[in-house]
């Protein structure tokens, strides 16, 4: 069996839904980063697959970006979440209300 | 200078409460008369300057504002809006000058000033958006003053005489959008400019929308039944000064813009809703007249009569003749006069007793006879008294509508007997009878300041009541070119019929005679 | 003669501003004496005018000024004397007068002295509009102005509840008859186009006949209230609560008269509607009749003369009704003289008795009020149609016309009236005058009114006794505007059986009345006696429980009324429901905030959950528009 | 392999560069400045700041002559398009930019200031937002958006409160989703036509007539979803309260109009083709937005208690209206949005400019958060200037004329009622009759309430300096006085519309 776009499509859909259920269940924050990665990482698969499939490189320089701006993305976040770790001693989501309403 | 006197009419009170700030609060009293004198001295100017034979518009200014979307800041009087102008001008003049002893007078004063800019505004615009910038701006000061100086409820009440007026606006600024459109559609122009507007014809089925999104505004305004219960709450909670101007005033704003947009842009609306509107108006003579006979405090009765008699104005309206909209016309006047002495009265006893409730009162002719007699004048004159203000209109109104429906006005004539009822139950409850409340036994009686404010009332009503020739004779020049123009513009069969052809008829008499 | 015109009519109105200005201050002797002058001097200018209509000067007609003009209608102020007017200004300006000097004794010890002269003159003011209109919108005018004058003088004394209540009653009866006035007026303005008399009666004949009569029923509910005409009656009795004079004036010759004014003076109109003057012709010989019954045995002086006056109305519109608008008038006339003095009379035996008004506590008033007793005898007997009393002229005259016109059952009601007349109006003589002191019982000392009362009702006196000599010349007159129908009775044999007929009837009521009433064994009734017990009297004596049936079927449920349209209607549906709008807008807030838990997890289900959503829609979309090309033309059609 | 690449520099456009290359020099020049001389006053970086937003401001003034002269223009790969929108949405961001950042300069310290750090990230994310307005590749558009995010976010926790980085956390996190789904949504673009600019995809979609609407259509909701999230449409909004509420009250402000106005310009270039071509399901989708965010945002906000949390949630509603115009998709509907915004600016950079001078550095006990309304209470006996400017921006964002947003809501309402959107109209206009309830609270506080007892005299002026006053009055007196800036403001904004075909 060749391995073609459509399978690279599904495992980037499947990879995709595991983020979104990633983002949805996890209450810890630093697993909630890997799920926003997984989520920007199964698109990446996908450009780079219907890139290929083109023959264009379009695809392939939009997956670098997102490359790219996933690792700024992981520097600004994982700062922020240093920041709250510090002063609460935890990175729970849950303690994270204290504006509702 | 006196080709702007308009915008001079408009702007100077606002001018004048802005440095009005910079007075010290001892002399901001003798400051407000002395700006609301020379107020009410050019608005006399107006009259005196006003040529009283012509139909048309007087005074216009045009500026242009938004050209590209076709507003302008057009202005212009006539016969219709130049002596509700003036009453606008005469009020402000005696509100200020009686203002009794309360907190904040600094900014009381100002806020009127504020005022009188937006009502002036109203009733001098030609243009749809400068009459609702003026329209709408009206609210806020008026929002102020009752939820300032009010009593218990004043929050409440403000804010619903607040937010139900805007809304109702809001509906009717959606049909002013839609009406440039149609005028644009038509003519390829943008324009709010009311008299283009009466160019336009519309199709019958557009006219009634629009006629309905107007209405929605207008009637929350005037307020029609069933719209009509933010305004028990704003009288009952507002100072003295804030019932006078609104019932004299602001409540005027919705009959004028009916008889100023409604009628002429939607004629054949406003034959297929006449009878409708006559019903409701019937509701609000009636109905409302008895609820002012059910009430407890003196100031609702007042209140509840206001919108008793701001049915007969609606009906008067809706006679779609000239004897009916000329006595509408003057009802407002007459209405004006004597529901803001009404209110002054009661807050003149609300000063001494801080009280409205009638059980508490009783034999106060005894005690207070000038303020008794001045009351009984003012009742007599709310009831309709023939030589009164208000009988010349209400008579005008009904005999107007008396042209359209019989039984309509039948019963909408049974207003003057209901009117009667809760007047006089009124009058009687409070001052009638022994005087039994030991608090009431030592008040004292008007002083100078509210005579000077009731006296020319007084006056006026009775002057007007017997001679109203000066300024029936200037709306009805008014009233007769805009009931042609709706006759002309109408295209139905029945809109035809309904309103008079006032050019055919004098040839016809002409040739008769 | 337009200058005297000018003062009838201003004299008055400048009589009432000058008392206005003292009614502040304490009574003031000479507010009642120019209030008086002023007012002799209205009836000494309609003196000079009704000489000049009698020497045939032609009528008098003005036009003061516009008073409303817009549109096709033109309203000034016009006024008229003509040969209608000028009666009606002779007998208000001569009985306003005698009331005038009357009232300066009778008012002497009233704190509003002042004030009430000022009202009184401001009556004769309106009611001198009334009359002399040369136009219905004037005559609305004052049928309005005399309405708020008959309110401030009936609540004259308004520390007291019953005559404050009498005063709104009187008022809101009035209007509701007013109203009906006032639409016969818009009927006559929009089919004839003017409300002037001349034009509108010119106009009137060319009309379909539908419309004349709407305007004559409407033009006769508004004369049915200024009349008191059942069912609007109630208000006359209860109007007895003002002072006296007023009742005089106002309740007996005036203002109540003006109903049947109207008729006469729209009888161009009512002779296109013979149909409906029957009915009025009806009414008003039930009215008499009715009226008279409950006169019978009332207890109150003042409302006994009050039912008189009721059924004397009801004569006069049996007479315009058949169309004898000047017997009408003539009654109108001749009641007013005899009638007013029986008032004054009245008022000098309250004043004498400290206000009590039931004649059963007076007796034996004769001796020391002997004046009193002589006019009041002598009214009674006017009044009773003795000849040759005026009265004798101008009833026995409607009973002429009733039976000249063939109308036997009007006149078999009203004949049998008459002898109710004499019968009340002697049984309160006799109750008053003669028979025990009874008087004695409640430690009154009587005395007599002053002398210059006594003095100013002498002319009264005067014409209740001679008015009658004056029908021919009146007749001549007011021919000339009426329609001049004599009404002989043919046979001369029937004529006299009638006259002496009805003289020995009404005779034999009197001494009936006498024998009865003017004995010593009356006592004052204290509702133990089997007549008191019986269903009629209780009926009379209760008014036909009409008071009743108003106060229980309008009065209270209006009131009822109103105060469920206020407290349930207005406060409970209509305001309830705007506050509920936005009620349910805040609340959907109040509810809906729990969506903003402030959790982050929650916040990226939402957006999770809105994405999915969308996306569902879009695969239901897009299946639909693979499988149909319909969709489009679908959603489009709803509108978006 | 690869052939030798040969572009003049002519044909690169570089000028259509400039405009983003100010802030980002500025702000290079900021950190140099930082690296030299440490510890140096904000006021200094603040004026830098404004001196290169006033020449980037020049610079777009440049680039519009050159487009009123030559009409659109593409530069550097075609990547870069300078057309009307671009032009009009830059002049707002730089415009507003300009006013805000001086509302560091408080009489109070804050930390966040204090790093030179702020004023360099505040410059690079103008740029970002520039580059994503000024292009139509979806991939410029993904870097100039998370270039403006990141810094944003960044931002956001430099008020070093708790709050600030809860809502720095809460906006991060769901930011890196919205990432996800924009970059989902255009590789679902790409894989559908092989393009990811936005004309591109247009083209070949229409080419082939909508052939796979049901693929469009998923492309179509994850950048909604993405541009939701952005223009805080209900219900993707969740994290604006919080964050309004978590940031200063300046920043707030800034957010309430500089990042929507780029969102707006990227909704209106994705989906307007989109509608234009008869995609009924995005018009009906648009259209439950329009409604459901203009009315649920104005419920909520019904129910606030703070201020600051009460105009998140006014500017949520605002936004919701203002979608109105992508949905109508008019030149006039168009022309509509930017007036709207523009308008909006002048009374939001006012009324947060109010909060941000009141902010006070202890809560004191008669308060339950920063802005509570009975803060606010009895305003007008302790300052009445303040509270009279304050009401009246209440009343321009309730839409009573003749303040500002009055006129931006005339013309957008008759947007729709020229394009027929009669009902949208009405819904429109009674929105603003709800949002009315809410501002008006605030001035019955300020008016009508008397003062709470013990409550400082200086509480609302707590923070002002003259810098901040002055932003006020100007905010004030472009407020009143804006019906005289309609007319110019309108024809300027239709001719650079119309001329970009829109």
């Amino acid at each position: 069996m060749e391995i073609g776009l459509n399978h690279y499509l599904a495992l980037s859909a499947i990879l995709f839904s595991i983020g979104l259920v990633g983002v949805m269940r996890r209450k810890n924050l630093l697993l909630l980063f890997l799920a926003t990665e997984i989520l920007l990482n199964s698109v990446n698969i996908a450009f780079a697959a219907i890139s290929h499939y083109y023959g264009d490189l379009t695809g392939q320089m939009f997956a670098f970006f997102v490359i790219a701006i996933a690792a700024s993305e992981v520097a600004v976040g994982l700062g922020l979440l240093i920041v709250w770790h510090k002063r609460h001693g935890n990175i729970d989501l849950d303690t994270m209300s204290t504006m509702r309403g | 200078m006196l080709d702007n006197i308009l915008s001079i009419l408009i702007f100077f009170p606002a001018l004048a409460a802005v440095l009005g700030f910079a007075i010290q609060r001892d002399s901001i009293r003798s400051y407000g008369v002395a700006v609301a004198t020379i107020e009410f001295a050019l608005s006399l100017l107006l009259w005196f300057m006003f040529d009283a034979n012509a139909s048309g518009m007087q005074f216009m200014e045009t500026l242009p504002l938004v050209p590209v979307f076709g507003i302008n800041y057009i202005l212009g009087v006539d016969g219709i809006s130049v002596f509700i102008i003036i009453l606008s001008t005469f009020f402000t003049l005696i509100g200020i000058a009686s203002l009794g002893e309360i907190k904040k007078v600094k900014y009381m004063i100002i806020t009127l000033l504020f005022l009188q800019m937006t009502m002036t505004g109203v009733f001098a615009a030609l243009d749809a958006i400068v009459f609702y910038v003026f329209w709408e701006l009206s609210l806020v000061p008026m929002l102020y003053i009752i939820g300032a100086w009010g009593g218990p409820l004043r929050i409440y009440a403000s804010i619903k005489f607040f937010l139900y007026t805007f809304t109702g606006s809001l509906v009717m600024l959606v049909g002013m959008l839609f009406m440039a459109y149609f005028y644009y559609q038509a003519s390829g122009i943008w324009t709010f400019a009311i008299l283009d507007w009466y160019r336009l014809v519309l199709p019958e089925n557009l006219q009634l929308w629009l006629f309905a999104a107007f209405f929605v505004g207008f009637a929350i305004k005037v307020p029609m039944f069933p719209f009509h219960t933010w305004l028990p709450y704003a009288h009952g909670q507002a100072p003295t000064i804030g019932s006078v101007m609104l019932a004299a005033i602001l409540l005027k704003m919705g009959t004028y813009a009916f008889v100023r947009f409604s009628l002429p842009l939607f004629p054949d609306a406003s034959v297929f809703y006449m009878m409708p509107i006559a019903v409701l108006a019937i509701i609000m003579i009636i109905y409302t007249g008895m609820v002012a006979y059910a009430q407890k405090d003196i100031k609702q009765v007042v209140a509840y009569s206001s919108v008793s008699h701001m049915g007969v104005i609606i009906l008067g309206t809706f006679a779609l003749n000239v004897e009916g909209i000329s006595g509408s016309i003057f009802l407002m006047l007459g209405h004006g006069v004597v529901a803001g002495a009404l209110f002054f009265l009661v807050g003149v006893i609300y000063d001494r007793r801080h009280t409205k409730m009638m059980s508490e009162f009783g034999g106060l002719a005894t005690v207070m006879p000038r303020y008794a007699t001045v009351f009984g004048i003012m009742m007599m004159a709310s009831v309709g008294l023939p030589l009164t203000i208000n009988f010349v209109g209400e008579f005008l109104s009904f005999l107007g509508f008396y042209k359209q429906s019989h039984i309509l006005t039948l019963l909408a004539g049974t207003g003057i007997i209901v009117g009667a009822i809760y007047m006089l139950a009124a009058y009687k409850k409070a001052f009638f009878g022994e005087v039994t409340n030991e608090a009431n036994k030592n008040l004292p009686d008007l002083n100078k300041k509210e005579l000077f404010a009731l006296i020319p009332l007084v006056i006026i009503s009775i002057w007007l009541g017997v001679y109203p020739k000066p300024v029936l004779e200037p709306i009805n020049n008014s009233v007769e070119a805009i009931v042609q123009l709706m006759h002309d513009k109408a295209i139905t069969p029945e809109a035809k019929s309904r309103i008079p052809n006032l050019i055919n008829d004098k040839n016809s008499q002409e040739g008769a005679h | 003669m337009e200058l005297y015109l000018y003062i009838a009519l201003f004299a008055p109105l400048v009589s009432s501003l000058f008392s206005a200005l003292f009614t502040a201050t304490p009574k003031k002797m000479f507010t009642g004496v120019v209030a008086s002058g002023l007012i002799i001097s209205a009836l000494v200018s309609s003196i000079v005018l009704l000489v000049h209509i009698l020497n045939g000067g032609g009528v008098v007609h003005v036009e003061l000024m516009t008073w409303m003009e817009t549109g096709d209608l033109y309203i000034p102020f016009g006024f008229v004397v003509d040969e209608v007017s000028v009666t009606m200004m002779m007998v208000v300006t001569l009985v306003s007068s005698v009331v005038h000097v009357y009232s300066v004794g009778y008012m002497d010890h009233d704190k509003g002295f002042n004030r009430f002269f000022s009202y009184l003159s401001a009556f004769v003011f309106s009611m001198m509009v009334l009359v002399m209109s040369d136009n219905f919108a004037g005559l609305f005018i004052g049928w309005e102005g005399v309405g708020l004058c008959s309110w401030l003088l009936i609540g004259f004394w308004y520390h007291k509840e019953s005559a404050t209540w009498a005063a709104n009653e009187a008022f809101i009866m009035n209007r509701i008859a007013d109203l009906g006035m006032l639409i016969g007026l818009f009927l006559i303005y929009w089919h004839t186009g003017t409300l002037q008399y001349t034009e509108a009666f010119a106009a009137m004949p060319s009309l379909n006949t539908e419309i004349v009569t709407w305007i004559g029923i409407f033009l006769f509910i508004g004369a049915m209230g200024k009349s008191a005409q059942f069912p609007l009656h109630t208000w006359l009795a209860d109007a007895m609560e003002g002072p006296t004079p007023v009742s005089a004036l106002i309740h007996a010759a005036t203002m109540v008269t003006a109903g049947v004014y109207l008729v006469v003076r729209s009888s161009p109109l009512f002779d296109l509607i013979p149909h409906v003057g029957l009915f009025i012709a009806s009414l008003g010989a039930f009215v008499a009749l009715f009226a008279a019954s409950m006169a019978l045995v009332n207890r109150d002086m003042k409302r006994i003369i009050a039912y008189s006056t009721l059924s004397q109305l009801g004569y006069m519109f049996v007479a315009a009704g058949l169309g004898a608008y000047w017997v009408a008038l003539f009654h109108l006339m001749a009641h007013a003289f005899f009638k007013a003095l029986l008032f004054l009379g009245a008022g000098n035996v309250m004043h004498a008795m400290h206000d009590e008004l039931d004649p059963f506590k007076m007796g034996g008033l004769k001796k020391p009020m002997k004046w009193t007793f002589i006019m009041m005898t002598l009214a009674s007997v006017a009044l009773a149609g003795i000849y040759p009393f005026a009265g004798f002229f101008s009833k026995d005259l409607i009973l002429e016309v009733a039976f000249v016109e063939h109308h036997f059952i009007l006149y078999t009601v009203l004949l049998f009236t008459a002898g109710l007349t004499a019968f009340y109006s002697f049984r309160l003589v006799a109750l008053i005058f003669h028979g025990e002191e009874r008087y004695k019982l409640f430690g009154v000392h009587p005395h007599e009114a002053y002398k210059f009362m006594l003095i100013g009702m002498s002319p009264l006196l005067l014409l209740a006794i001679i008015a009658g000599s004056f029908k021919m010349t009146y007749f001549e007159m007011v021919t000339a505007l009426l329609p001049a129908t004599e009404y002989h009775i043919h046979s001369h044999l029937t004529f006299w059986i009638m006259t002496i007929g009805t003289q020995l009837f009404v005779g034999l009521s009197i001494l009936y009345a006498y024998k009865k009433y003017a004995n010593s064994s009356i006592t004052v009734p204290n509702g133990t006696s089997k007549m008191e017990n019986s269903f009629v009297y209780k009926m009379l004596f209760n008014q036909y429980y009409i008071p009743y049936l108003y106060q229980e079927y309008f009065v209270k449920p209006y009131r009822e009324l109103s105060t469920v349209f206020w407290e349930q209607v207005d406060m409970k549906i209509v305001d309830a429901s705007v506050d509920g709008i936005a009620g349910i807008v805040y609340g959907t807030g109040e509810k809906t905030r729990a969506m903003q838990s402030g959790n982050l997890s929650t916040m990226l289900k939402w957006m999770v959950a809105g994405t999915v959503g969308l996306l569902s829609l879009a695969v239901v979309f897009g299946l639909a528009a693979r499988y149909s090309g319909e969709i489009k033309t679908i959603l489009s059609g709803l509108g978006v | 392999m690869l052939e030798s690449v040969n572009v003049s520099l002519e044909s690169l456009n570089l000028i259509t560069l400039l405009p983003m290359l100010i802030p980002v020099v500025g702000a290079l020049l900021i950190l140099i400045t930082d690296l030299f001389k440490s510890g140096q006053d904000k006021s200094l970086y603040v004026m830098l700041s404004v001196i290169f937003l006033v020449v980037d401001f020049g610079a777009l003034l440049e680039s519009a002559d050159i487009f009123a002269k030559n009409g659109t223009v593409l530069g550097v790969f075609n990547v870069m398009l300078i057309d009307g929108l671009a032009i009009l949405s830059q002049f707002i961001i730089v415009g507003a930019s300009i006013v805000f950042i001086p509302l560091s300069l408080t009489s109070k310290r804050f930390h966040e200031f204090s790093y030179p750090e702020f004023f360099a990230l505040f410059l690079f994310m103008i740029a970002g937002f520039q580059f994503m307005v000024a292009t139509d590749n979806l991939i410029l558009i993904f870097v100039g958006l998370e270039t403006a995010s990141l810094a944003l976010y960044t931002l956001i926790a430099m008020h070093n409160r708790d709050k600030s980085f809860e809502a720095a956390v809460k906006y991060f996190t769901m930011g890196a989703l919205s990432a996800a789904f924009f970059s989902l949504g255009s590789m679902v673009f790409y894989a559908l036509t092989g393009s990811v600019e936005i004309n591109q995809i247009a083209t070949v979609l229409a080419g082939n007539g909508y052939a796979d609407i049901a693929y469009v259509l998923i492309a179509v909701t994850f950048m909604l979803g993405s541009l939701g999230f952005k223009l805080s449409l209900v219900p993707f909004h969740t994290w604006a309260p919080d964050v309004y509420e978590g940031s200063s009250a300046s920043m707030a402000g800034y957010m309430s109009i500089v990042p929507k106005i780029a969102g707006f310009i990227v909704a209106m270039r994705i989906f307007e083709f989109l509608i234009h071509s008869g995609v009924v399901w995005l018009e009906v989708i648009l259209y439950l937005f329009v409604v459901v965010t203009m009315t649920a945002a104005n419920m909520w906000a019904l129910v606030q208690t703070d201020v600051k949390r009460m105009l998140a949630y006014s500017s949520i509603s605002h936004a919701g209206f203002v979608m109105a115009a992508i949905l109508i998709g008019t030149t006039q509907s168009n022309s509509a949005l930017f007036l709207y915004w523009v308008l909006f600016a002048f009374t939001n950079l006012g009324s947060f400019a109010m909060l941000w001078i009141s902010r006070q550095k202890n809560i004191p006990w008669y308060q339950t958060s920063d802005h509570s309304y009975n803060k606010f209470a009895g305003m007008i006996k302790t300052s009445p200037v303040a509270a009279i400017i304050m009401g009246l921006f209440m009343l321009s964002l309730a839409g009573v004329p003749p303040f500002a947003l009055f006129w931006g809501k005339l013309y957008m309402i008759s947007s729709a009622v020229n394009a027929g959107y009669t009902l949208l109209a009405l819904i429109m206009a009674l929105n603003s009759a709800i949002a009315g309830y809410y501002y008006l609270k605030l001035i019955v506080y300020m008016f009508m309430k008397e003062p709470v007892q013990g409550a400082e005299e200086q509480v609302f002026t707590n923070n002002s300096s003259l810098p901040l006053r002055s932003i006020i009055g100007f905010a004030a007196v472009g407020t009143v006085f804006a019906f005289i800036l309609v007319n110019p403001l309108v024809e300027f904004i239709t001719s650079f519309v119309y001329n970009s075909g829109y």
